[in-house]
């Protein structure tokens, strides 16, 4: 690397945050089914898909844009009761690797059943936002980037309100602290689940088409999860605040570190320099960014 | 995650060395027999590594209680160590170079062990993909592992031992077999010993296993480097007796997820389970693509078969953990001793060892 | 009673799929066919190049078949087996159907795939097909007599594409203190042309910045910053997959121009670049065939095949996209092999090493491709017995936001800069693996009869 | 006494955890409307199983009852959803409290409320009750839970039992790890709620003289089997627990080697679903 550019690291720094808020909008998904029920949800990527197939499917087929979005949420609602019938259900209370692999199996039948449904195409997806980049100060940001962490913030601000404000949002704390409790006072865990999965659902939809629109809507876009794993491991499994700002540092980590250290080994470290970013942190504070242990402990 | 099954693996009609026997000329004897070269090299070669595989990851997995998500790193180590040694060493013996890459494997696994002492549960698990996308990274990153190959792939050189080539698809079988045998053998024994026994009480409690004096930390990185060991030489049979040409991408997480898969399929913490699990993985996607093209083949097309194929695997995988959670190697011992039962009825079906 | 039927209605259907996987594991032949068979993939994450590639050989074989009865009255026949692109699924495709009879050449479309069945196909004699890809130096004949990088390897891909951005430089001392970013996968395949580039720069006095994008590349923020801070002049895309829309995504978003980025072969399909949208408009691609249908092979296919419902596509849109035409190249090349073979072995079914020599003698030129209704699709092949590659000609196309058009003639890699080093690199495979290095007269030597039957050479 | 003010019977129940592990073998024992009923016995006995059983509880700590009858207010127990018997007026108190750590005391409260649908009038005139049975409530109710002490949280368990309106309080060892005297008040409010409320309380206390001083009447369990169900005056006055006090645990001990049972299945139970619990 030549003379050290300030525009530049600035540049670089704003465009990792950008692209933080783009995992961290995967992580909340995990994050939300993992608080409520335990389950390390691997199959979050495979809805991803699956959403973001079905709609772009509909879109192709004509329908109007808001239309689609309301069937695919609509989809997506009945895949999380499905899923609750079907696979949580009956395998309550069983260890959480046996539930992780069972959200493996789930993956493989939502990727099949959405291919199967909709084909095998890669599909592009315009999101009606026009990505010309605009320079301020001399350090360009990409509009689409700016509109993803609207939208994402705008996401994770009707979550706190439902997580604070509303019966069933109290209910999900509830069942996220203390499960044997929650079926003790009478909650019903079942309405629960399946209310938690329509709306890992709903923010499988939105990441879907946040990422459709980067990446196309194709088979690759369930890879993204493995974008989001470090992230979770960084800010705990059970903390949407640890999911943004894990999502922010490892963002801003990974391309400062590709760009500035990548040159040293060769490039192409994003792919590893995240975990052992994040296993850096953890083996310094094990319970994670945000992880809910100082409370648990008291 | 207990099992009261290990507990009575050997406790069937036969002894121990009644099965082991029993397996051995099954599998050198009348295997051979009946297999043509499509059972040799596509259906009991992976079926030997993946069991080998399964066999390492069980010990660290389903006796000491870590979850890894990075097996195929520690497989594309001992594959891609195996094959340097024996280029770089000039007159090193093949067994040689394969006994070292399993101990790189395992120098790796002590490494990539290290979170364990601090992590728990999916934290752990998640940081062995640290493990798994460095490896896989550094493999196709510097061209020296890959001896400057161009596409940078590595081809398997001849198998000798002590002078014998085992070459050709039954040579290469019973190779496989009898590293199988000996490292199940060598895991089996292990169980059973001191340092089995602190593998199960680190898993069930570490509180308590401190307390009545296991050494944790050791026992976990002990762990670590006998199962990395175990699975760096399954690595070398994928890559040497199976596939025979291997890129460092042939080891990417899904085929750790597939280890994983099967340990759980067949069953934590038992060794038969390894196998079982092997088998129904390699095998059950052959028969449903073979039996889908036979019978359906005329009115779809492969695509359509292959992903109804996924979602029946996957449907299958929910149901079978739903049914049986403990796995293939539960549903062994029962049918067994249901069978057994039936025979000697004074037998009692299963005693309670807990 | 009822638990007795049940149990004897289990039986009888254990048996029947018992007999039926039995059924599927033998395989039947008759005298007068040559079988191919295909490792398809149509799932998973590159199922669009898949049903494309397979869905225009099969296309090809089709035509063949219903228009002229076969080769020379020989039907030619397949089986797929789906591999999703996974290597191990493609070696026991292998496996499953190398027992065939009458198989005339294997053609996976998948680096891994092809590298497992290097071994095996050497053994059992019969050609693989790897065109576009493959290992570089399979190109040389003499240490892979059965592999057969047809059209174009990566080496020449480079050298195609530095002549074309030569050619728009206006000529090659134009490049002279030119700045060029190659962007490449993160896996053997991306990086196997480095030292090319890196040689080609020192040649012709570029310079040469390569940057790795780590599998699968649906992320590329930190490539495309630094590629903002070097100001290249242009960018080489060798992508995958994935990695291609988001690299002209990401482009537009750091405000690198299209039209200054030229995607090589694997970079150049309609796949890549519709879902980038109008990102893409402008984006240059290197192919060794046109896309589009209006060359007459495919209005043949058109007309005898979808026009009666019997094309291998789903969807018609698809057919002339640059996978589908590929895919028919392909079939041609295997065809005409097999034609070429037939010529001197005799008009019945042939072994694979009779089909590797009619690969080895495939010389089609400009006339007879006209001939072949491809005039325009692609442009000529001449492989030989050391040359597997047969030096295609390759051209390059821009997409407007709807289509490919072409935008140059056929231009020639630069062979004889590539030949030593390819030679070199071949060698040094046969040192490793101790493989003794052919002549022109081990290449006359065919095994005539299959190889079940007697062996006889002559 | 007839038959209709029995609230709850238990007839004959066995139960077991992970498929295997034995931990009740025949308890019985039944609750009338209005007392206060005891369980007493030591560690392991199978007290909490019991409990947990009633409320329809023990699936979700991989336990299962295997046969027997439980019948609270006409409803089949064990057929029953435990937020079915919540709606039913069952509600249940567990050891160890398990409050909603991370939730402020006043959102536990709500929580339990949730169950029975209540209005938001009821929530408000219910949280009042609340706070007057419990007055140092009031002031921690912006505070999480899990910060407050434990005499605290086992008031917030307790109040969010009753938000739910129940008929029947089963309270898990109440007095476990409290100071004497926050357990008085503990139990004279529970009395003041059987007194003047009504509300039957079925109890499980390893704290024998404290439970007999404050309850009507008391069934004894030991090796999952009830030995003994009688008043809490005659227990007091009884043998039995001037030998359970004593430690001189010589009848009960040789139950338990003589019993057909094994004892060490029974306590490894217990533990595991204490580890469980936690």
């Amino acid at each position: 690397m030549t003379n050290f550019d300030p525009a530049f690291f600035v540049e670089v720094l704003v465009g990792g945050l950008l692209s933080g808020v783009m995992y961290a909008l995967v992580a909340i998904g995990f994050v939300l089914v993992y608080k409520t029920s335990g389950v390390f949800n691997f199959a979050q990527g495979a809805m991803l898909l699956f959403a973001a197939l079905t709609f772009v499917s509909l879109v192709e087929k004509g329908v109007p844009f808001a239309l689609a979005f309301l069937v695919t949420l609509a989809v997506m609602a009945l895949l999380g009761i499905a899923i609750e019938r079907t696979v949580l259900r009956p395998l309550v209370n069983k260890p959480p690797i046996t539930l992780f692999m069972a959200t493996l199996g789930l993956a493989y039948v939502l990727e099949g059943s959405a291919q199967l449904l909709w084909g095998t195409q890669v599909h592009g997806l315009e999101l009606g936002i026009d990505d010309k980049p605009f320079i301020i100060h001399g350090v360009l940001i990409s509009s689409f980037d700016l509109f993803a962490a609207a939208v994402a913030a705008g996401m994770v601000a009707l979550l706190a309100f439902v997580f604070q404000r509303t019966r069933i949002g109290l209910a999900f704390r509830a069942v996220a602290d203390d499960q044997f409790a929650a079926l003790a006072v009478g909650l019903r865990l079942p309405v629960i689940w399946s209310a938690v999965w329509i709306a890992a659902g709903f923010v499988a939809l939105i990441a879907g088409l946040l990422w459709g629109a980067r990446l196309g809507v194709q088979f690759s876009l369930s890879l993204v999860v493995l974008k989001a794993l470090p992230v979770l491991v960084l800010g705990g499994f059970d903390s949407i605040p640890g999911a943004i700002v894990g999502g922010l540092l490892i963002g801003a980590t990974e391309k400062l570190a590709e760009v500035y250290l990548g040159g040293y080994v060769g490039g192409g470290i994003e792919s590893w320099c995240a975990y052992v970013f994040a296993l850096g942190v953890l083996l310094i504070r094990p319970q994670g960014l945000f992880g809910q242990r100082l409370v648990e402990r008291a | 995650m207990t099992n009261a099954y290990d507990a009575q693996q050997s406790r069937g009609l036969l002894p121990a060395w009644g099965y082991l026997l029993g397996i051995g000329v099954v599998a050198y004897g009348i295997v051979p027999l009946l297999a043509s070269d499509y059972v040799y090299d596509a259906i009991l070669a992976p079926f030997l590594a993946l069991s080998l595989a399964a066999v390492g990851l069980n010990l660290l997995t389903g006796y000491a209680g870590q979850v890894s998500l990075g097996s195929a790193a520690f497989m594309a180590v001992g594959a891609f160590a195996a094959y340097n040694f024996n280029l770089r060493i000039d007159g090193l013996p093949f067994i040689l170079s394969v006994l070292f890459a399993g101990l790189t494997a395992a120098g790796f696994g002590v490494v990539f062990g290290l979170p364990s002492l601090r992590l728990k549960g999916f934290y752990l698990a998640l940081s062995t993909l640290a493990a798994q996308f460095f490896v896989e990274w550094a493999l196709t990153k510097f061209d020296w592992f890959s001896n400057y190959n161009s596409s940078g792939v590595i081809d398997a050189p001849p198998i000798v031992i002590f002078g014998v080539p085992f070459s050709g698809p039954s040579g290469r079988y019973y190779f496989a077999l009898t590293v199988v045998l000996l490292l199940s053998a060598f895991a089996a024994r292990l169980v059973n010993t001191q340092t089995g026994r602190n593998f199960i009480a680190v898993r069930d409690n570490e509180t308590a296993a401190r307390i009545i004096g296991v050494p944790v930390f050791k026992t976990k990185l002990l762990a670590a480097a006998v199962s990395s060991f175990i699975i760096g030489i399954a690595g070398i049979l994928w890559a040497f007796a199976y596939l025979r040409t291997v890129e460092p991408h042939g080891f990417n997480l899904d085929r750790s997820f597939e280890i994983l898969f099967i340990i759980i399929i067949g069953g934590l913490a038992t060794l038969r389970g390894a196998f079982l699990g092997a088998a129904l993985i390699v095998v059950l996607p052959l028969v449903l693509s073979r039996i889908g093209t036979l019978l359906l083949g005329g009115y779809f097309n492969s695509g359509v078969l292959d992903m109804s194929q996924r979602i029946l695997i996957g449907a299958l995988i929910i149901v079978f953990l739903i049914v049986e959670p403990d796995g293939l190697a539960a549903l062994w011992i029962r049918a067994r001793n249901r069978f057994f039962g039936a025979l000697t009825s004074r037998r009692p079906a299963r005693e309670v060892t807990a | 009673m009822e638990r007795h039927r049940k149990k004897t209605s289990f039986l009888s259907g254990l048996a029947a799929s018992l007999t039926l996987f039995a059924g599927a594991l033998t395989t039947s032949a008759s005298a007068d066919e040559q079988f191919f068979p295909l490792q398809s993939y149509r799932v998973g994450p590159y199922a669009a190049g898949g049903t494309g590639f397979f869905g225009g050989t099969i296309d090809y074989f089709n035509l063949i078949n219903s228009r002229d009865g076969g080769v020379n009255g020989i039907k030619l026949t397949w089986d797929e087996c789906e591999t999703q692109y996974e290597v191990e699924r493609g070696v026991e495709c292998y496996e499953r159907l190398k027992s065939h009879a009458n198989i005339a050449a294997w053609n996976p479309l998948s680096v891994g795939i092809a590298y497992a069945m290097i071994d095996r196909i050497t053994q059992d004699k019969v050609p693989l097909i790897t065109i576009n890809h493959g290992r570089t130096d399979s190109t040389d004949g003499r240490v892979f007599p059965y592999v057969f990088p047809l059209l174009l390897n990566p080496y020449s891909e480079t050298s195609g594409i530095i002549n074309y951005i030569a050619a728009k430089e206006g000529g090659e001392a134009n490049l002279k203190g030119k700045k060029i970013v190659v962007l490449y996968h993160g896996s053997p395949y991306g990086k196997e042309t480095i030292p090319i580039y890196e040689l080609l720069s020192k040649k012709l006095g570029f310079t040469v910045q390569q940057i790795e994008v780590p599998h699968p590349g649906n992320e590329q923020q930190a490539q495309w910053l630094t590629i903002r801070q070097a100001k290249p002049d242009y960018v080489v895309l060798r992508g995958w997959g994935v990695m291609n829309p988001v690299a002209l995504k990401t482009a537009q978003k750091t405000g690198f121009p299209a039209d200054h980025i030229i995607g090589n072969v694997w970079s150049n399909s309609e796949e890549d670049v519709i879902p980038a949208g109008d990102a893409a408009v402008g984006y240059t691609a290197i192919t060794t065939q046109a896309s589009g249908a209006e060359y007459p092979v495919l209005q043949e296919i058109v007309k005898t095949l979808y026009d009666s419902g019997k094309g291998n596509l789903e969807d018609k849109k698809r057919i002339g996209s640059v996978y589908h035409n590929l895919g028919i190249v392909n079939g041609i090349l295997n065809v005409e092999a097999v034609r070429i073979a037939q010529e001197k072995f005799g008009k019945r079914t042939l072994t694979g090493d009779e089909v590797r020599w009619g690969f080895e003698h495939l010389h089609l030129d400009e006339k007879r491709v006209a001939d072949l209704g491809a005039k325009g699709l692609f442009h000529s092949i001449n492989v030989t017995w050391d040359n597997h590659e047969g030096d295609g000609r390759v051209t390059f196309q821009q997409w407007d936001g709807k289509k490919w058009k072409v935008v140059s003639d056929w231009i020639a890699p630069d062979w004889k800069l590539l030949r030593p080093i390819i030679e070199k690199s071949s060698e040094a495979y046969a040192k490793e693996k101790g493989l003794k290095i052919r002549s022109a007269g081990d290449a006359d030597k065919v095994t005539s009869i299959d190889v079940k039957g007697e062996s006889t050479k002559n | 006494m007839s038959n209709f003010d029995q609230l709850l019977s238990v007839d004959r129940i066995f139960a077991i955890y992970n498929h295997s592990v034995a931990a009740l073998h025949g308890v019985s024992l039944s609750v009338r409307t209005g007392e206060v009923r005891a369980l007493l016995g030591a560690n392991g006995a199978g007290k909490t199983t019991t409990l947990r059983a009633i409320a329809n509880l023990l699936g979700a700590q991989r336990g299962s009852v295997t046969s027997g009858r439980i019948v609270f207010d006409g409803l089949d127990v064990l057929k029953m959803p435990p937020s079915t018997l919540v709606q039913a007026g069952l509600a249940s108190v567990l050891e160890g409290r398990h409050v909603f750590k991370s939730l402020n005391v006043e959102e536990n409260l709500i929580v339990g409320g949730l169950a029975r649908g209540s209005r938001r009038s009821e929530l408000s005139a219910d949280l009042e009750r609340i706070y007057a049975l419990f007055p140092s409530l009031l002031p921690k109710r912006k505070i999480a839970a899990g910060l407050t002490s434990g005499g605290e949280q086992q008031m917030v368990a307790i109040g969010r039992a009753l938000m739910s309106r129940p008929r029947l309080l089963i309270l898990d060892e109440p007095s476990m790890g409290l100071a004497p005297i926050v357990v008085k008040g503990i139990f004279e409010t529970l009395r003041a709620l059987n007194r003047n409320d009504g509300l039957t309380i079925l109890m499980a206390e390893q704290n024998a003289a404290i439970a007999l001083r404050y309850a009507d009447q008391a069934t004894v369990i030991e090796n999952g089997t009830d030995v003994l169900s009688d008043t809490a005056d005659a227990l007091r006055r009884g043998d039995y627990v001037k030998e359970f006090y004593l430690g001189s645990n010589v009848s009960t001990g040789i139950k338990r080697e003589a019993g057909p049972q094994q004892p060490s299945a029974v306590s490894t139970s217990d533990e595991l679903q204490t580890i469980a619990a936690e």
